[in-house]
């Protein structure tokens, strides 16, 4: 069953079109890779999707239900990742897991130090993130999404700034949640090779 | 190379200030407390009462060495982080972070007494007067640069951090000084003079002397003890200290 | 429940923040005992003519201290991205809004209100005003707060927010402002603070329930400009 | 030569910035403005009362206003690299710092030099005290501009800075305050100005020599922490 | 002839060595990979290089002369890129060389519009930095350095959120740079495939 559709979609900025019509239709366990230029709206469009900016569309249906003029039934089964990683410095690791699950209305059901672990970030469960480097950091930002029940992962660039290891992680987290039945968006420049994409959309200027 | 400055830089090396600081801390602290109760006891007890104030003056003994003090330590402090800032003695940041504390308790003393003081001579503890609101920010000053230096999570980064203040603050000394005669105000000008005629009577000064001599000789004791023990906390990876601490135990 | 869980989880949050930047937190409350120290010591000399117009001093100081602490609502999660984390996810934002608020009130307000009797005591304030000082600037800085919430939710997100802040916050302040230096001054002429009081309360009241509505309904506004 | 045309360069930069925030960059201006307003209303009724405490009060104000705009010195070129780039390549740092000065008092200092006659207008100070209380203030905020470039030098890299700057500036602002403040208050009592202003511009002098040396020296405190 | 020299060097946090005593050995024209996991120390040797991070080694030698006292013979030739990308958002792209230069005290030699198109940012030239794309800000990052004419580069992970026709280009800037007898550091993930290092180096942890 296709869990999430999108027809004739397209973003403007300064009254341009930024990129022609596209389509999308992901069932339960396909991902897609989204790929494209720098600076041809990747990023604007997977904020559009969550409703951070305008986006002009035929349709737009989340299991089953329409969801182009209110996004609640969506934002309710998504989970977005945009370039900026929404972490505080000053938090450790683990505060940073609990508090973004907490303001979403949840609690971490699985053991904090074993999702840790599962990003590779064994002994750095209490040191602040502030004392992380970049790709430490990264994976941080990784945590929430993989505590969440999220039925749609929407991934800006989840592969910059991460060593092959990561990378390869990541590909295992996105399998594991594929296989559970789940679907994902992801904007990447080519690191995505390890694993083939179920789609693949090339966004192009008009 | 000339004595004086090859004593002074043997003296720079950690191992051999610790041996010097641990020689002469028994003979200042003992200078300090017979000064100190010499002076005392003919102030408190001997000196004739003033004419105007009474017994309330006596005050004095603890104020005016105090007052002194915080203002010489922080001139003090100021040199040091100079040196410490221009030919990076590691000696000298750690004089310098050991004097701060010192500093500010000679401050609080001296405000905590002339308040003390100011209620029975002007009838009110407080008063926003040039030189007490001087001697305030002076304490402000003090906090600053602990403040400062504790802000750093590195020892030595937090010491130059604070020695740059210090210097900067400098030009508030001649202003608390000079503050009596800038502003008009309640606090009493000069009355001792090094050179020329003190207007106060002999058997009143000579034990605030006394006191002034031994509140050096306390400072003195206070700050080798205290360099000390910054200096082992600096240098626990040293072979040196190691061996102390072995020693020791 | 699930609101009140977030809410709350929020406002552990800030308050956690809080406390790792305390140094910085504590600065509007710094700059609060500067201007009082510094009118003391310009004006200080005439003791009588300071006491008299310590109250008001004290409630101008505050509310100033308190609006410079508005900086700090949203600019950080606008920043970092954790305000548009929220505006994708499901979370009822003006329960959000609401424990930002507390949260905000709990590190800013309430130090402030705690700083007050020391800032009375800077001024020489006759001690017997000392309780109606106290429980108008409780009133009148959780009203600020509230007002501070709407103010910085409508510039969080923009590039240049500054004079804006000011000039929306500042009308808002007066009411607070006039009625809660004025159960101050009834008190001082012998009066009964209870009219002014009452309607201090009655403002704080309609601010609280007012404002996380209109936060949240404002923080929406200019999400198409990433961090 | 090249420190000269780098400087310049610097300044530039830092006006063409305060021109994309004119609007952030007017707050301390508008919190002069709105202190000063504050108390004329507070302190309304009495005009002849007003007007003798009309210049500490402005001198307090300006100063205050210039202490909130120091935390705009480094924060930003510390928080996205730029800092870090300066220290790592060959410029000369206290000639950048002598220029982020300028900049910096072109920005904050004049503006609040302009807007003094307002603002003496604002508390109806004594029209013939305008040009000592103007000449004044021109000193004073350039000397308090380089206390302000030490301070926040020195706080660039630490986490929690905010009251640590308080906490530094304030004892360093007061010889200033004292002359200022004290040359209006000459001209005041009849007297004359010229010793207060004289040791003001000495004080300003030694400062503006001072300081670039100081702050370039403490930036690079502390850069062992990436921004 | 040798360019740069290091040997045995190390670097420290909170007491514990970060990675083994490294040697780098660069001679004109050469390139360095400095590769390694996320958080083994590759940002925090760069920034040592250029004396932001206190270094341990045996001796350090830029262009035969000793520069592990007083880095600046070092730093008068020498360009470093870190993670945060040193822009200002609000000013334009060309704003932001200008100044970059200006305060190096240095002016742009060469057409503005000519380097911007090198990087494939045609048509931003005089766009706000704050209405770029990841991507786009990156590519900004490096207009000083190919501007500035620095013998030495050290670059923080150049690669990250660029897309492939960027990566393609930085390996083309490199190889001018290479050829006028520059040499490079560069600290990546993998994305280094396309062009052969002269050499490579692989932090491990002690
Ligand atoms: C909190 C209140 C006070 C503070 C902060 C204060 C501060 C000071 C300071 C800093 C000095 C040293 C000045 C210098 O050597 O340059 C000093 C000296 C002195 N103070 Fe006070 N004082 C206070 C109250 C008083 C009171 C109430 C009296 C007596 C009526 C008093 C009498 C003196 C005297 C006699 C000296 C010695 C003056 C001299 O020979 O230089 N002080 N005080
Ligand atoms: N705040 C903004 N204001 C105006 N234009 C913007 C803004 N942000 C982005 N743009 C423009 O919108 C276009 C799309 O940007 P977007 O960030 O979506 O690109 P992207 O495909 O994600 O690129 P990258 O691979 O570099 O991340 C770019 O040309 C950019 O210049
Ligand atoms: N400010 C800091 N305080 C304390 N520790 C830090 C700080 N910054 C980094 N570290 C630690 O130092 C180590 C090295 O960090 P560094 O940023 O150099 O790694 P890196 O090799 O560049 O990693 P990446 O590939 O993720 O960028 C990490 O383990 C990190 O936790
Ligand atoms: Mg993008
Ligand atoms: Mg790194």
């Amino acid at each position: 069953m296709s869990l999430f559709q999108l027809e004739h979609a397209s973003c403007e900025r300064d009254a341009e079109l930024l990129f022609r019509a596209v389509d999308i239709d992901l069932g339960e366990g396909e991902w897609l890779l989204l790929e494209g230029a720098n600076g041809i709206g990747k990023s604007t469009l997977l904020r559009a999707l969550v409703g951070l900016y305008p986006l002009n569309a035929r349709s737009m249906n989340f299991a089953g239900v329409d969801v182009l003029g209110d996004r609640g039934p969506l934002l309710a089964h998504t989970r977005w990742l945009g370039h900026a990683l929404a972490i505080k410095r000053e938090l450790s690791v683990i505060e940073n897991l609990r508090y973004a699950l907490g303001i979403a209305g949840r609690v971490i059901e699985s053991d904090p130090h074993a999702l840790c672990a599962l990003v590779g970030l064994t002994g750095y469960e209490d040191s602040p993130v502030r004392t992380l480097s970049a790709g430490q950091k990264k994976r941080v930002a990784l945590l929430p999404l993989i505590a969440s029940s999220a039925k749609l992962w929407l991934l800006d660039e989840p592969f910059a700034n991460l060593d092959t290891r990561g990378i390869t992680l990541v590909h295992r987290l996105l399998q594991t949640h594929l296989t559970r039945g789940g679907s994902a968006v992801i904007a990447s420049h080519g690191d995505a090779q390890l694993a083939a994409p179920s789609h693949r959309l090339t966004l192009v200027s008009p | 190379m000339n004595p004086l400055l090859r004593w002074f830089h043997s003296l720079g090396s950690p191992p051999t200030f610790y041996r010097f600081a641990t020689r002469w801390i028994p003979w200042t602290g003992f200078a300090a407390l017979v000064l100190g109760a010499i002076g005392l006891y003919f102030g408190l007890f001997r000196a004739p009462a003033d004419y105007l104030q009474g017994e309330s003056f006596r005050i004095i003994y603890l104020h005016v060495p105090s007052a002194w003090m915080s203002l010489f330590i922080y001139v003090l402090m100021a040199i040091y982080g100079a040196i410490a800032l221009i030919w990076r003695i590691k000696l000298c940041e750690i004089l310098m972070m050991a004097a701060a504390p010192i500093g500010a308790m000679f401050t609080a003393v001296t405000l905590i007494t002339g308040m003390l003081w100011g209620k029975p001579t002007w009838g009110t503890y407080w008063e926003w007067d040039a030189r007490m609101t001087s001697e305030l920010v002076l304490l402000f000053l003090y906090f600053g640069v602990l403040g400062l230096a504790n802000a750093y999570d590195d020892l030595r980064q937090g010491a130059r951090a604070a020695a740059v203040l210090a210097l900067v603050g400098v030009v508030n000394v001649p202003i608390i000084h000079f503050s009596v005669q800038w502003w008009n105000t309640l606090h009493q000008g000069e009355s001792v003079q090094i050179i020329g005629k003190s207007t106060i009577h002999a058997s009143m000064l000579w034990p605030l002397l006394l006191v002034a001599a031994a509140s050096k000789f306390y400072f003195l004791f206070a700050l080798l003890q205290r360099a000390r023990t910054l200096l082992l906390e600096q240098e626990r990876g040293k072979s040196w200290a190691r061996e102390l601490a072995l020693g020791a135990r | 429940m699930s609101d009140f869980s977030a809410t709350s989880s929020l406002l552990f949050r800030d308050l956690t923040l809080a406390w790792h930047r305390r140094s910085d937190v504590l600065q509007p409350l710094a700059f609060a005992v500067l201007v009082v120290l510094l009118f003391a010591i310009t004006l200080g000399g005439d003791r009588a003519r300071l006491s008299a117009m310590a109250a008001p001093i004290i409630w101008v100081t505050v509310l100033l201290a308190n609006f410079l602490s508005f900086d700090q609502f949203f600019r950080e999660d606008a920043a970092d991205g954790t305000l548009d984390q929220w505006l994708s996810s499901a979370v009822h934002m003006s329960a959000l809004c609401f424990g930002k608020a507390l949260a905000h009130w709990l590190v800013y307000g309430l130090s402030l209100l705690l700083a007050t009797p020391v800032l009375a005591m800077l001024l020489s304030l006759d001690v017997s005003l000392l309780p109606v000082l106290l429980v108008s600037i409780a009133m009148g800085t959780f009203g600020a707060t509230q007002i501070g919430l709407v103010a910085s939710a409508l510039t969080a997100r923009l590039r240049r927010g500054g004079i804006l802040l000011a000039l929306i916050v500042l009308p808002l302040f007066l009411p607070l402002l006039i009625f809660g230096s004025g159960a101050v001054d009834a008190v001082q002429a012998g009066l009964s603070a209870r009219s002014a009081l009452l309607l201090l309360a009655a403002q704080t009241t309609l601010l609280t329930t007012l404002a996380p509505l209109a936060a949240a309904a404002s923080l929406r506004i200019g999400s198409d400009q990433p961090p």
